[in-house]
């Protein structure tokens, strides 16, 4: 590393000797009124200060690979909560329950890039990552993932399904808690710092700031969801119908609409 | 071509926003700042241009803070949202619908998206109960001088028992139940642009705009953490502003007419010195407070400055010197070398005075 | 704002440099004064991102947070933070003397004194201490133990920063404005760089000049709390993903030391402009009152005090609205009979008036309403150019014997007579010298240095109904100590 | 259903009130009176209703003027009632409460405690400890503030709250935001922090029988919108003469304006002037001679009176404005004070310095709704507003930029909003001087 030390001082020095020398242009300039140079001046200052803080630095390492693929990590996720999903909660889920390591830019092509693989080949894969579709336009629902395994009703979007699919992640991590907790495994800390925070949200489902009991959160996310199911069923069921009629079998998947991709 | 057209030249007219419409209360007294906003003119772009970019911008942190405090609280079907509201105003847990607007079928093309906005504020108005709760990103629409302007509000507006709120998310914290006065009194402002354009809309569709609460549905932070808060917002007195201002902007006419025939401010074609002059002929109502809110602030100081005028000194001192309008005449009038006319012996005693008393104290 | 503050603002223009507000310095300034800037993240409440602390000027401490979301990180910086200060808020409370009254008792002979740059500073001061007291070293998230005790101190130093006169914690372009108008707007003066490019150019320029060159954010970055936006962009930013890479604070450090060494330079020059000001009759009976309350404050703590609550009860809202308001009536009567120069905005006001005794009647005697026996109530009558604009009855006092209660009898063009209704001995005659004679210059003003009675007030646990009750007593909880910090 | 005569409602009002406080089951009830709603009557009532039934009773109120009117009124009604006046040590007692033989005054609590109604100060209550009164009456209690109740509250059991919450709000010169949004700010007023804290009854005087027909819409619609209320006589009831016809100038076309409709704006050009605009000054002080000169004959539904000078006001914003005014030469006898100091009082004709004047931008003291509420409702037949004109433009222009704090019931009316209204309606009575 010594050399490397070496080279370092000598670009600090030029830089510095650079970050003077504009300093004093920028004050000629500015006595000058000429402002537009001074704009100019200050935006190379700006770099050359930066390029010194960055030379002041070691490079950061790059960041360690993933062991599975990302899709497979969102399919894990996504089986997990049965529901269509939104990226940051699919990240969430993934880093409290299977220790992924996924971050949400790493889903914004998604679900584009699997509706060109479903378009090249269809059902070569055994799954595809696809749309949940608005219950009135049949359109992509924005931001979030579903599977294309799922009967088609579940992948709807109806006004009352956002609330009640949270009610039914929030059971179903409540549920998976319970399943480590009786095969003698705990759940990490974050998976119950997640279940507390969609607890809080539940009427009757945490006391006040306290840990969430797993099978509190079901009792009370059943108890909300009775009310939504049958209104929120009923409209998924037409609109899948519908779907079923009108839509071909690419957006049926990934849903229909002007801008397909880009709303993605 | 009108001559706002001309005056702009051939840039495309800026769009308004509740912010720009809730800045026109801020000072309206400014026949410069009236004109340029009248005319769709970057008043950044050509404060720039002239010299004096504006003295204030927006960190990126605090860009980044709102837009995750926001997703926040929509997140999982709004399921904080639901919270507060179940929590401040009794929303039964039956009503959870959610209806995003943002585009219709992918499709986010501001005509497009008003006439759905309508269509289902109309049938949640209509419908009653079950008729839809939330709905996000409505498009709204709000006549401003004379023409149209969508407004593309960042809130959510809800129903509950037939009442529709807007509700409005800021990043600011609420601690101890206690905000910013001046970051409550913006939000109220912009708000109320909101309540006012639904009000709008509800009237043009029939319905009474009655039917919009003046009270507006406050989220932000609670405390130092990320936990979203709501407060009620009456905004009944900027709303009676508003009124005000938007009936008002008629005067636009007697500000153009006061103009030299030809005169643009374009900054495409003039040089600096040329768009300099052309905005001094419109006559700026300069108040340090302008600092923090008006782009074209420092040109307008400098150009206080430079004519030696009272409002460089604050409003406070201004009235203080009795209306006495440039600086050099209260001190002349102060010092005897400036013989008061007959509307000034007033203040001209009161600084005679004042300058004897003074100068025997520091003495 | 008067007008003769306006009107020093027009000559300070005129002059091109600021213009004397005052001839004495009304606050104190500590032997020691610690200066404190701190830097807080833009769009978080109070997420402290750096400060610049220390009483050496030569020798400042530099602190920062490396990433401010980081919630440890911003813990970790309050316990060096508390590391920096307690040291020196402590060391005034071991060396005390004793107060000659009633019942005599200790007070610290000197106290802490914190410099912050503008009204900001103090904002976010109490902010930090609203974040930090509450916190304990134990439980689910812990912090260092000094970190909740100097949540306590912040708190006690911005609550005694409400207090007008009181020096513990003090804005310093405040203080620059009660001492100098500038050519700039009251607005304006909020920022210290200016504020003292009026107050003191550098050698060559004139104020508005050299106030026109500190308005560069590169050569004077804000005083804080708030960032310049455009640093966060350019330069922050880019340092706290350094950090994140790297795991080395130093880019992020670099970054703010560029924001905060002008300030610190600045904040010493101010210090040396004060100190070059005599001080005011009156600041050291002004600074015991805060050695007082901080000798309590040691002791409160010392007994293992709570931290105090979030939000005053009915009654001590109301005893602290009464004694807020007593502070300032004294502070302003002291600040006008302290400085002449002050006391010209009572006199322009009508509230004041300036003269030469003209006629005493010393031997006057009447029966005062309420009484049997006559008392001597002698007449004084003064001729003054001033615009008086007071009437028969008002109690006026003066520099002359600030204790002595005087009232007016009648004001008749330019020839005002007063009547003196106590502090002349007890015998039949007045005491000599104790009423003002023939061709001496006097000055009276409808001001009262005594600050008034406080109203007797029920004990917390006596609030009435009408108040909502007894509140609960505020006993710290779990919640308060784990309210989330993110 | 058939409209009731003013008598009639305010009989209603007051018996309702009176059985809500002695029969109800509150602690507390609140009467909201506009200017000249017949306050002292029903206090004076409710006093003598509770006295008859062989009750004790305190009485608190803001100033002494305030006591020593009550203690008067109240004497006056009930001539064999015990009164004690409580009053400060070196307090002279006028001839107009000592001349009652029911009355005794003193500045200690048990020389008068015996008596079955002790009436004082707010102030003066609160040196008072260790006893209780079954029943109190409070007094302008929008006037007063929330701290001052705060200290006498432990002196009674229930009390009757009345006060007009149109008038000035309790101020302070500290800064208070620290407990804006609090249920128990110390810097609202009584009645707003006991009905914050207290689910209590809140009542309102439903006529104005000191504004007469011309003035009470005006003022109703403009400082009480949601509180309306009515004149309690008709526009034929009043009538205000000037003996002499006067001059074609412009003081005497304000005076005939005034007496013909009841409102007056005697306009002078526009211009920004100091706060003791002697233009302005001169023209309240010489509005106030020529109608005193001009002979001034009040009728109303009494009797007929000459305007005397001691039913004559001058009103301004500012203490300096008074003392110019004063010195402008005005007749002995006509009152001349500022807002805060007129309130609670009532005149037959007002003339008003408009506070907003010769301003070239307004403040929130400017703007206050309570302070021009206060200046035009003192008035029993007429009421002369003396402006700068460029006051619309100045409100056209103001920047509404003001503080928000959270929690803060919202105060209505809005000054702006109060201001522009007063303003629409006096265009309709200017003359330009």
């Amino acid at each position: 590393m010594g050399p490397l030390i070496l080279c370092g001082t000598v670009e600090l020095d030029a830089l510095e000797k650079r970050i003077a020398g504009l300093r004093s242009e920028i004050r000629a300039a500015k006595a000058a009124g000429d402002h537009a140079t001074v704009r100019s001046l200050r935006a190379e200052l700006r770099k050359t200060e930066r390029a010194w803080d960055d030379a002041l630095e070691p490079e950061p390492e790059p960041a360690k690979a993933p062991l599975l693929p990302v899709r497979e990590q969102v399919h894990q996720a996504l089986t997990l909560l049965g529901v269509p999903t939104a990226a940051k909660m699919i990240v969430t889920v993934s880093e409290a329950f299977f220790a992924g390591h996924i971050t949400t830019s790493q889903l914004t092509s998604l679900r584009r890039d699997e509706e060109k693989s479903f378009r090249t080949s269809p059902y070569a894969r055994p799954y595809y990552l696809c749309a949940a579709l608005t219950s009135e336009l049949l359109s992509p629902a924005r931001g979030l993932l579903a599977v294309s395994t799922w009967p088609l009703p579940s992948r709807i979007i109806g006004p009352l399904s956002p609330r009640a699919d949270f009610l039914t992640s929030a059971t179903r991590i409540a549920e998976h808690i319970m399943r480590l907790t009786g095969a003698g495994e705990d759940a990490s800390p974050s998976a119950y710092r997640l279940l507390t925070r969609m607890a809080q949200n539940i009427p009757g489902a945490v006391d006040g700031f306290d840990q969430a009991d797993p099978a509190q959160v079901i009792a009370a996310a059943g108890a909300e969801l009775a009310v939504h199911e049958e209104s929120d069923a009923d409209e998924r069921g037409e609109a899948a119908q519908r779907a079923e009629q009108q839509l071909n079998e690419v957006t049926r998947l990934f849903g229909a609409g002007l801008k397909t991709a880009r709303t993605a | 071509m009108t001559r706002l057209d001309t005056l702009r030249g051939p840039a495309a007219p800026l769009d308004h926003n509740a912010r720009t419409i809730a800045a026109l209360a801020v000072n309206p007294g400014c026949d410069r700042r009236a004109l340029l906003d009248a005319a769709g003119i970057d008043k950044q772009k050509t404060a720039t241009h002239l010299g004096y970019p504006a003295p204030f911008g927006q960190s990126p942190f605090a860009i980044t803070r709102a837009k995750s405090f926001d997703a926040l609280v929509k997140a999982n079907g709004c399921a904080h949202l639901l919270r507060l509201l179940r929590h401040t105003l009794g929303l039964s847990i039956s009503e959870a619908s959610y209806s995003d607007i943002s585009d219709v079928g992918g499709n986010d093309n501001h005509q497009v998206r008003h006439t759905r906005t309508r269509a289902l504020l109309k049938r949640a108005a209509t419908d009653g109960e079950g008729a839809g709760t939330l709905f996000d990103h409505p498009l709204l629409k709000l006549g401003v001088a004379g023409h149209q302007v969508y407004l593309e509000p960042a809130i959510i507006a809800f129903q509950i028992e037939g009442r529709f709120h807007v509700v409005e998310i800021k990043s600011f914290a609420v601690i101890d139940d206690q905000a910013d006065a001046g970051q409550v009194a913006a939000a109220a402002r912009q708000s109320a642009v909101y309540v006012y354009a639904l009000r709008a809309l509800f009237a043009s569709e029939g319905l009474d705009p009655d039917r919009v609460s003046h009270d507006v549905v406050l989220v932000c932070p609670k405390d130092f953490a990320n936990h979203p808060t709501a407060t009620l917002l009456d905004v009944r007195q900027q709303l009676a502003a508003l009124d005000r201002q938007l009936s008002r902007l008629t005067r636009i006419d007697r500000i153009l007419d006061e103009l030299p025939v030809g005169i643009t401010f374009d900054i495409e074609t003039q040089s600096p010195d040329e768009a300099s002059k052309a905005v001094s002929t419109v006559d700026a109502r300069f108040a340090p407070e302008c600092l923090a809110s008006c782009e074209m602030a420092l040109f307008c100081r400098a150009e206080a400055r430079d004519s030696g005028s009272t409002d460089m000194l604050g409003r406070t001192a201004r009235d203080e010197l009795g209306g006495v309008e440039s600086i050099p005449t209260a001190l002349g009038l102060a010092d005897g070398s400036r013989s008061a006319s007959p509307e000034q012996t007033e203040i001209a005693e009161q600084l005679r005075y004042v300058r004897r008393i003074y100068t025997e104290a520091v003495a | 704002m008067s007008v003769i503050s306006a009107y020093a603002r027009a000559l300070a223009v005129q002059t091109g440099r600021a213009q004397p507000v005052a001839t004495v310095r009304h606050v104190h300034l500590s032997a020691t004064p610690m200066v404190f800037i701190p830097l807080k993240l833009a769009g978080e409440a109070a997420a402290p991102l750096a400060a610049l602390v220390g009483t050496d000027p030569a020798n400042p401490r530099l602190l920062v947070v490396p990433q401010p979301r980081n919630r440890d990180l911003r813990f970790a910086f309050m316990a060096e933070l508390a590391d920096v200060m307690l040291p020196y808020v402590e060391s005034f409370a071991g060396v005390t003397e004793t107060v000659e009254a009633k019942t005599p008792y200790e007070r610290s002979s000197d106290a802490p004194q914190l410099l912050v740059p503008n009204r900001g500073g103090i904002a976010f001061t109490k902010l930090l201490g609203r974040s930090t007291r509450f916190r304990r070293a134990d439980g689910p998230y812990p912090v260092h133990p000094s970190v909740p005790v100097l949540g306590q101190w912040l708190t006690f130093l911005a609550e005694r920063a409400e207090y007008a006169g009181s020096s513990a914690l003090v804005a310093m372009t405040e203080v620059l404005a009660l001492h100098w108008a500038t050519g700039q707007s009251p607005m304006e003066d909020a920022n210290l760089a200016t504020q003292l490019a009026w107050i003191a150019p550098p050698a060559g320029q004139n104020g508005p000049e050299a106030a026109l060159a500190a308005e560069d954010p590169l050569t004077s970055p804000p005083a804080g709390p708030e960032t310049h936006p455009d640093f966060d962009g350019q330069v922050l930013d880019h340092a706290i993903r350094a950090y994140e890479t790297s795991n080395s604070p130093a880019q992020v450090r670099e970054a703010l030391r560029t924001q905060l060494e002008p300030t610190w330079t600045l904040m010493w020059q101010a210090v040396r402009l004060l100190r070059e000001l005599p001080e005011a009759a009156t600041v050291d009976a002004r600074w015991a009152k805060d050695r007082d309350q901080f000798t309590r404050e040691t002791a409160r703590l010392a007994d293992g005090g709570f931290p105090r609550g979030r939000i005053d009860g009915a009654v001590s809202a109301a005893i602290r609205l009464a004694d807020l308001e007593s502070a300032l009536q004294t502070y302003e009567a002291q600040r006008a009979f302290d400085d002449p120069l002050v006391m010209t905005e009572h006199r322009v006001a009508g509230k004041a008036f300036s003269g030469e005794v003209v006629a005493v009647d010393a031997t006057r005697r009447i029966v005062p309403p309420g009484k049997t026996r006559a008392a001597p109530r002698p007449l004084v009558t003064i001729r003054t150019s001033d615009p008086v604009r007071l009437s028969p009855g008002k109690r006026l006092s003066s520099s002359r014997n600030r204790k002595q209660k005087t009232e007016i009898v009648s004001i008749a063009r330019d020839l005002v007579v007063i009547q003196i209704n106590d502090q002349m001995g007890r015998g039949s005659t007045p005491a000599p010298g104790s009423v003002p004679e023939v061709g001496e210059i006097v000055c009276y003003a409808e001001l009262d240095p005594s600050g008034g009675q406080r109203p007797r007030l029920p004990s917390g646990e006596d609030t009435p109904w009408t108040h909502g009750g007894p509140p609960a007593p505020y006993v710290p909880t779990d919640e308060d100590a784990q309210e989330a910090w993110s | 259903m058939i409209a009731l005569t003013p008598e009639q409602a305010a009989a209603d009002a007051t018996a309702a009130i009176l059985a809500d406080f002695t029969g109800g089951p509150h602690r507390g009830v609140i009467v909201d009176s506009p200017p000249g709603a017949g306050k002292t009557t029903l206090v004076v009532t409710a006093a003598t209703t509770l006295a008859d039934s062989g009750e004790r009773l305190m009485i608190v109120a803001q100033t002494n003027e305030q006591v020593d009117d009550l203690t008067d009124k109240l004497a006056s009604k009930a001539p064999g009632l015990s009164i004690g006046r409580l009053h400060s040590d070196g307090f002279s007692v006028p001839s107009r409460v000592t001349r009652h033989p029911g009355v005794t005054t003193s500045n200690k609590i048990d020389q008068v405690e015996a008596c079955t109604v002790v009436i004082a100060t707010a102030d003066k209550w609160a040196y008072v400890s260790e006893r209780t009164w079954p029943w109190a009456i409070v007094d302008e209690a929008y006037q007063m503030r929330s701290d001052k109740l705060l200290a006498i509250a432990a002196l009674f059991d229930r009390a009757l709250f009345v006060g007009d919450p149109g008038q000035l709000d309790p101020f302070s010169v500290v800064d208070t935001e620290r407990w804006a949004g609090l249920a128990w700010d110390p810097m609202q007023s009584a009645v707003a922090v006991i009905g914050r804290l207290n689910d209590l009854p809140v009542h309102r005087l439903p006529v104005s029988w000191r504004l007469p027909a011309s003035a009470a819409p005006l003022v109703s619609e403009a400082f009480y919108p949601f509180a309306p209320f009515r004149s309690g006589t008709a526009a034929a009831d009043r009538e205000l003469k000037l003996a002499t016809a006067g001059f074609p100038v412009a003081w005497d076309r304000t005076l005939n304006e005034a007496a013909a409709t009841g409102w007056a704006l005697h306009e002078l050009p526009n211009r920004h002037t100091i706060r003791t605009d002697a233009e302005a000054v001169q023209a309240c002080a010489g509005l106030a001679t020529r109608l005193l000169q001009r002979g001034a004959v009040a009728h109303d539904e009494n009797d007929t009176h000459p305007v005397s000078p001691d039913r004559i006001a001058i009103g301004c914003a500012h203490n300096d404005q008074v003392a110019a005014i004063r010195a402008a030469g005005v007749p002995a006898g006509i009152t001349v004070d500022t807002a805060n100091r007129l309130q609670g009082r009532e005149y037959d004709v007002t003339i008003v310095l408009h506070p907003l004047s010769g301003r070239r931008d307004a403040t929130a003291f400017h703007l206050e709704s309570g302070r021009l509420c206060v200046l035009t409702s003192r008035h029993r037949h007429a009421c002369i507003v003396v402006a700068r004109a460029g006051i619309a433009e100045l409100l056209d222009n103001h920047p509404s930029t003001g503080r928000v704090q959270l929690n803060v019931p919202v105060k209505f009316p809005d000054g702006w909003e109060a201001n522009h209204a007063v303003l629409a309606h006096l265009s309709d009575h200017r003359v330009q001087a």
